[in-house]
């Protein structure tokens, strides 16, 4: 099975647009992904047909509206392999999944004497909340390092873990930068060799919507996930957990829909996944979140993983026969996902991306939230190229271009 | 989906003549509390157990028609059972508010008339409020406490 | 200038459904609102013509959704006579609105020795953040009581504030199951008399669809608001707040856009808003928001106010009228918005909202997310009917009709 | 929107040749350091003030073509002026970034051809880099201070 690429574009109503006559060609998807028609078909359905509260009502709309949301909570626990439905809490996005467990976890049970350990290539979503709850706790902040291959410096982890003071362990599934998909086995048994009770998150932002993962196998206490880069819409991500964690924490945000009883003088929490949905949750996104499943899965993960594999290998091979180009990131496509970070010698990625768009090809440029690594990489920018199931060979042509004009636009 | 679905005239006549609701129970082994706090449903219910049989057994409360009728049924399915077996028909009830056809009907009696139920999720808790309740009342009379209470989330 | 309401009604696709051949009535509106095609239409041009995520790029998709993204909240800021568009943080709902406030202000600057205090008459999402915050810090936590007139005390709250130690009010602007409209400025002057210093939130999230509001003239520090009752799109929300406030705030939620600079070392949080929007935000949201902004204020904000008052005066006088009900919430139609709880003898409010959903009626049942203010009116659950720009007197036959049904099915 | 309304003939000049760029400065009063984190654009500029006129100043930094051919083009219309006209001038520059025409196109010289820099708001914050930073760096030095650094948000 391979993607038929041109059927797929059709469902891309953007993709449909030409940029002053040009084909748009759209390679930034790792920071947010086009929605097909099916999603907002999900959404409109819930609008149009649907729209009612849930959790409470006693009349059909409110019923069914319902009935749909947790529907959406069991696709989604099916989609990635979750322990359980009841370990799924929906979020705004994967940075108040990370939260969530930063507030009810790391901040209730960790002080002066313990360590997080984290790593040199993560988003600043999955660092900055552990920097900052280190500076409530008085809790050590500890940094694997990034090796010159890419990939993330095994042996130094190593001695961050042995003297056995890290009990959790934050860490990127896929880097959205060098497109290095981590070990993640490897990298966990290392931890729980150090500390057995050590608790495990992992940020699955970029994993999720590119390789099939299977949480339940990863054996993670917690996984983080974000709809918008999945196909599907704004507003809606979750973090997926171990349910027995769930039920050792309190609750973050407090409000209605998570209590089962409140006065004065006592308030009983309601049991997870509710106890962390405070509030009216975002109804329509989780329709729309649902659809993007189906639609993922109707292409097979395991056919959308070859297709940007083989994608991923045609474009690295293009671009470091280019003139003046540096890709950052693990050469081998078996070892990393689409996301293609470079450098154009002589123009700065902020002139790249200007000449780019008037080639009608959108990309990053930037520090792409991970300062930490550009710091490494000695860079206060780059450029990154993403790719995902609407793209093919022939995007290629169009960056190549675009690349090329810049280069002598900018000559000095 | 009509209130005749929902709304059995069985269950109307357990609801507005209900069968053993009181207030109290003579030599009552054991008294549970169990509330559905999200629907304001409120159920005591009393257990008398004699040679490990169900000798007597009353509920009282406030609440919604199909949970003040299911206990009403329920109590009268239960009544003078094993305790063994009114755990497995309370098991044979939850299954039925799920979906699953009910495998003794005839023992379940007025309780297999709330089948319907199930078609409407947010009112299967009322329904299954006076069963949980008895559950777990055998369960506190089998690990030897007297006293118990249960809140349900949505 | 009146409302139209059949007209109005024609923009609402779900009300163009009928229920078992009925016609459906949709009083359900202070839980949720139904959505206008204008609002459905501004995400679909999201969607299909500029998708792509904000903040950072610099093609032109992202510039232009960028700039809407930001227009949302200038937007936003004038509907609710916001000080500055500085001051718009969005949100998930008005419960995460709160809660950034429970953690970033109250968490952060009060303790042991201090009162926060909130009334008997509050939405769980304005009492339990507060209950949550005092287990943590030690503050006390103090309630205002409700007279027999459903409108708060206010000279227990006199009493209460005696000390001087209230550093904190959170107050409710419109009671979600009253109807009850609190004198805001009175009410606020009494705590600033008692304490020049005390910080004032209110939760306007019945008050922003129903009434003109200006948050400037309130002079309130924290003013919070929910997307999902105002025509607008579910998974968004705001708090609106001084920019000062603002500047003093430690971040809530960590992670993408909210930094300037991130190393092991250091961290620069960005300025506010931007400080407390952690992540992609909900953007296909904040152009919904911003077109329910539009339609509220092409009817007329006090157009909306004026038809509400004299459609529950209507209700209010029907209901009154109708045999074994009992309305719990002012009578007087200028000190109340259109969510109208009551009691029908003999009915249990499910059993009443399943009759009336039989006949194409949806209203609430339940405690309304505000247990203590059940418990003050010795309830276990009411039912709730709420109006808002689709409903009119036509709403008001189907509903009595129901209630008489139910009385009459449910007779021992 | 072309490349060519973004890039004029003039600005890539100056970022080719750059003008009075330099890593230091003799008798240097001042030294500001900003920064568009977001952009990756970075800042040096030095100043040197003598009877309230700007007697030497130069930039150094890193970053895209408009930061650093703004920052080239805003040495060469502020130095000489006296430190008060420099800084309405720099206001005149801002207001040009948010859509206001200028009001002494001549006096701005070269800065008034990133007029178009308006339209793509992202690159506004680049082309006021420089001119933010010379403001910045006489604020200092009427502050009688030498030394300032300063971040910007997206
Ligand atoms: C007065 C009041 N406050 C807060 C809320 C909570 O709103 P949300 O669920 O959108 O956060 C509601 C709505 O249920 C409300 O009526
Ligand atoms: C690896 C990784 N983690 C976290 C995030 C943050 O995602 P979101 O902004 O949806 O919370 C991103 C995306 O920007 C990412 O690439």
């Amino acid at each position: 099975m391979t993607i038929d690429v041109a059927t797929v574009r059709k469902q891309y109503p953007t993709l449909q647009q030409e940029v002053d006559g040009r084909r748009l060609v759209y390679l930034d998807s790792a920071a947010s992904s086009q929605t097909p028609e099916a999603v907002l078909d999900a959404m409109d359905g819930y609008y149009r047909r649907l729209r009612a509260n849930v959790e409470r009502g006693v009349y059909r709309l409110s019923e069914e509206a319902t009935a749909r949301y947790e529907a959406s909570r069991h696709r989604l626990a099916a989609f990635v392999g979750a322990p359980s439905p009841d370990g799924v809490v929906f979020t705004r996005n994967v940075t108040e999944a990370i939260n969530l467990v930063a507030y009810s976890w790391v901040r209730r049970r960790l002080g002066p004497g313990d360590a997080v350990l984290t790593t040199a290539m993560e988003h600043h979503a999955n660092f900055v909340p552990w920097w900052h709850a280190a500076q409530d706790t008085g809790v050590e902040l500890r940094v694997v390092p990034v090796r010159e291959d890419f990939h993330l410096d095994v042996e130094a982890m190593g001695h961050l873990l042995a003297d056995g003071r890290v009990r959790f362990l934050a860490l990127g599934h896929v880097s959205n930068v060098l497109g290095t998909i981590n070990p993640l086995s490897e990298l966990i048994a290392l931890a729980r060799a150090a500390n057995p009770e050590v608790v495990v998150l992992v940020d699955g932002a970029q994993a999720v919507p590119h390789l099939p993962v299977d949480v339940a196998a990863l054996d993670v206490d917690f996984y983080g996930i974000t709809g918008h880069k999945m196909l599907g819409p704004t507003g809606i991500g979750a973090l997926i957990a171990k349910p027995e964690r769930l039920e050792q924490m309190p609750p973050f945000l407090t409000g209605g829909s998570m209590i089962l009883d409140v006065s004065a003088e006592h308030v009983v929490w309601n049991h997870p996944p509710h106890r962390f949905e405070a509030g009216t949750p975002m109804i329509a996104e989780a329709f729309g979140l649902h659809a993007a499943c189906d639609v993922l899965d109707e292409l097979g993960m395991d056919v959308v993983r070859a297709h940007e594999r083989e994608l991923v290998a045609t474009f690295l091979d293009a671009l470091g026969a280019a003139d003046g180009v540096t890709v950052y990131g693990p050469t081998d496509p078996e070892q990393r996902s689409g996301a293609i970070s470079f450098a154009v010698d002589g123009v700065h990625p902020h002139d790249l991306g200007a000449m780019l768009d008037s080639y009608g090809v959108c990309i990053r440029v930037g520090h792409h939230c991970a300062k930490p690594l550009m710091r490494w990489l000695g860079v206060n920018a780059t450029a990154r190229a993403s790719l995902y199931v609407y793209n093919d060979v022939d995007d290629l042509a169009p960056l190549l271009e675009g690349i090329e004009a810049a280069r002598r636009f900018f000559a000095r | 989906m009509t209130m005749d679905d929902l709304y059995q005239e069985i269950i109307l006549d357990h609801y507005r003549r209900p069968k053993n609701r009181a207030p109290a129970l003579d030599g009552e082994d054991v008294h549970v509390h169990h509330s559905n706090p999200l629907c304001g449903d409120e159920l005591d219910l009393r257990l008398r157990v004699r040679d490990g049989r169900i000798d007597g057994l009353v509920f009282d409360g406030e609440g919604c028609s199909i949970s003040q009728a299911s206990a009403s049924a329920m109590t009268d399915a239960v009544l003078e059972r094993d305790l063994d077996d009114a755990l497995e028909l309370a098991e044979d009830f939850r299954l039925l508010m799920h979906g699953t056809p009910a495998t003794r009907p005839d023992d379940l009696r007025d309780g297999v008339v709330f089948e319907g139920v199930a078609r409407f999720p947010v009112r299967v808790k009322c329904a299954l409020l006076g069963w949980m309740a008895v559950r777990d009342a055998i369960e506190t009379y089998l690990a030897g406490a007297s006293d118990h209470a249960v809140t349900y989330d949505d």
